[in-house]
């Protein structure tokens, strides 16, 4: 009660989490810093097993335009269209107005509070009933009233899986992996048509070198990237 | 006054009276006040007593009435006419949606707190409450138990008024309230 | 203020309108009164400034809420901790993160639909824009040309709950006003 903090039961959306991320790092909002924070970000959607209702897609558009920015930073291949670009754009102008709005908010925090009086008492009324005081209209405004209640559903969560596209995507990169032992990161992408897909595959890839699925090596800072298969042929499951 | 200091404190014993029965709107004895700003009910008194003085000398619109021991802010005697107007003025014209629905929900509800209207309305309803007070159609009671707290009903013109010698008789009455009854059951605990 | 017959003039009318708002409680717009004192507006607002200063001015426990043409009498911030003993059994706690966030959204972006809300803080916001309007913080109206779009705009509960006679009063209101308009400038997308 006595810090600006959040409450419990209090979401905080993708925006908030990639604004932590970027201040922790004491860093401006840029495509720079916005790709330095990606895996942490994904990192926090695949720990995270519950959403409340409707928020997850949320996570997951900011996921994707995260991932778009961080396939570009490796892979200078990688030309984004005009309306990722838009995407991008869209994210930074969002975090800026968020971290404007949470700077000012903490300001407003514990201020010094003024009440408003709530008039003189009334002590003497005068039955006074108006035109529109009918069984019909007290009815209807009631009904009106109730239907208009949101029922709450605070601890309605669902479980979602964020990672589901992205699990079938690493299947497939196994299955390359394993027929190559050894590809270009070029050569994979080289088969897909939306860069969409360019970046999920992107994404899969780094996966598989957390988990120990395959190896990477970039020569240099604009090189190609060279996968080799780690010889385990199980696939990781985030369920 | 001047200012040593028993008559500093004394003239923010009066500032803490002042914003005390503004916020009230009603009267407050001197022992709830005393007991409220921890000082001595003779202390209080003293002070009150400098506040209405200082009301009546300055040109301000707002006295003090002192009343056996109970204290309230009232508007000068001079401003009497434009209060009636302001009077005549809030209880003119129709009651409107949001004074159908404050009036709706206690009369198929029952006494009703202003928290459990505000839940179901949605909106804060204290401006709303009060201009059904005044147009005699709704009354308020301290809460049982608790003096800060009021419940609002239904006057007895009400139901006279509309033709029916109980809300039971209203139409839909059964629906509309089982209805309601399950939107405050599942009223969480805590607002966001 | 000299004695002369105009200052008198606005003494008097500074005294209505203190009587009225203490009368009436809640906020008052200056149009209103002025239909009730029959004066201009301009005469009014010139009176409420007045009355304003002389209330900070004095030791008086009562202060002016002056914002957006909207006057209302309040206790002043230095009596927050009394009036809250006062009030502990109505008691709604502080608003939470959440709340402030999107108070504050309203507050410095301006009148804001909940699509403009959700833009910018990425989150649902219907239970936290409920929770605003049952404190009475904020009220909403249609959307001009969409009646299934409500805009949400701040009351003149906002400056009473920080505080401050006006918004503009706030510590870098102006600042952080002219930060949001020049990202909000920088670009046209608007959210769909």
């Amino acid at each position: 009660m006595d810090a600006f903090t959040v409450r419990q039961g209090e979401f905080e959306g993708p925006l908030h989490l990639l604004l932590n991320l970027i201040e922790e790092r004491k860093m401006l909002i840029s495509d720079v810093s916005l790709s330095a924070v990606a895996d942490s970000f994904l990192t926090y959607i695949k720990e995270k097993t519950a959403f409340p209702v409707g928020e997850a897609s949320q996570f997951i558009v900011v996921a994707a335009t995260l991932l778009l920015l961080k396939s570009r930073a490796l892979l200078p291949v990688l030309s984004l269209s005009d309306d990722e670009e838009g995407d991008v754009h869209d994210l930074e102008r969002r975090l800026q107005l968020l971290q404007i709005i949470r700077g000012a908010a903490k300001e407003l925090w514990a201020r010094s509070r003024m009440f408003i009086g709530g008039g003189v008492s009334i002590t003497d009324p005068l039955f006074t009933p108006a035109p529109d005081l009918t069984q019909v209209a007290l009815h209807d405004a009631l009904v009106r009233v109730l239907t208009a209640v949101p029922m709450p559903h605070a601890h309605d969560e669902v479980e979602v899986q964020p990672v589901i596209s992205l699990n079938e995507m690493i299947d497939r990169m196994v299955t390359r992996v394993q027929q190559a032992l050894s590809l270009s990161f070029k050569e994979f992408a080289g088969g897909a048509t939306d860069p969409r897909e360019v970046v999920v595959g992107f994404l899969a890839l780094l996966e598989l070198v957390k988990q120990g699925f395959a190896h990477v090596d970039q020569d240099g800072h604009f090189n190609d990237i060279r996968i080799e298969y780690a010889g385990n042929t199980s696939v990781p499951k985030y369920d | 006054m001047q200012e040593t200091p028993q008559c500093q404190n004394m003239i923010e014993l009066a500032s803490k009276i002042e914003a005390i029965l503004l916020y009230a709107g009603g009267s407050m004895s001197l022992k709830e006040i005393s007991a409220l700003v921890s000082s001595s009910v003779a202390e209080v008194k003293a002070a009150a007593g400098e506040l209405q003085t200082h009301l009546e000398a300055s040109a301000s619109g707002i006295r003090l009435i002192n009343d056996t021991g109970e204290l309230a802010l009232a508007t000068a005697p001079m401003h009497q006419e434009l209060i009636d107007a302001l009077r005549r003025s809030e209880i003119e014209g129709p009651l409107g949606k949001a004074g159908l629905e404050t009036l709706s929900i206690i009369l198929y509800r029952g006494p009703s707190t202003r928290a459990d209207i505000e839940y179901i309305r949605g909106v804060n309803s204290q401006t709303t409450l009060r201009s059904l007070m005044m147009r005699g159609l709704i009354s308020r009671a301290e809460k049982q138990g608790d003096r800060r707290s009021f419940v609002y009903s239904i006057t007895t013109e009400v139901p006279a008024y509309l033709g029916v010698s109980s809300a039971h008789e209203l139409p839909g009455f059964a629906d509309v309230r089982a209805q309601m009854d399950a939107v405050l059951a599942a009223q969480p605990t805590e607002p966001a």
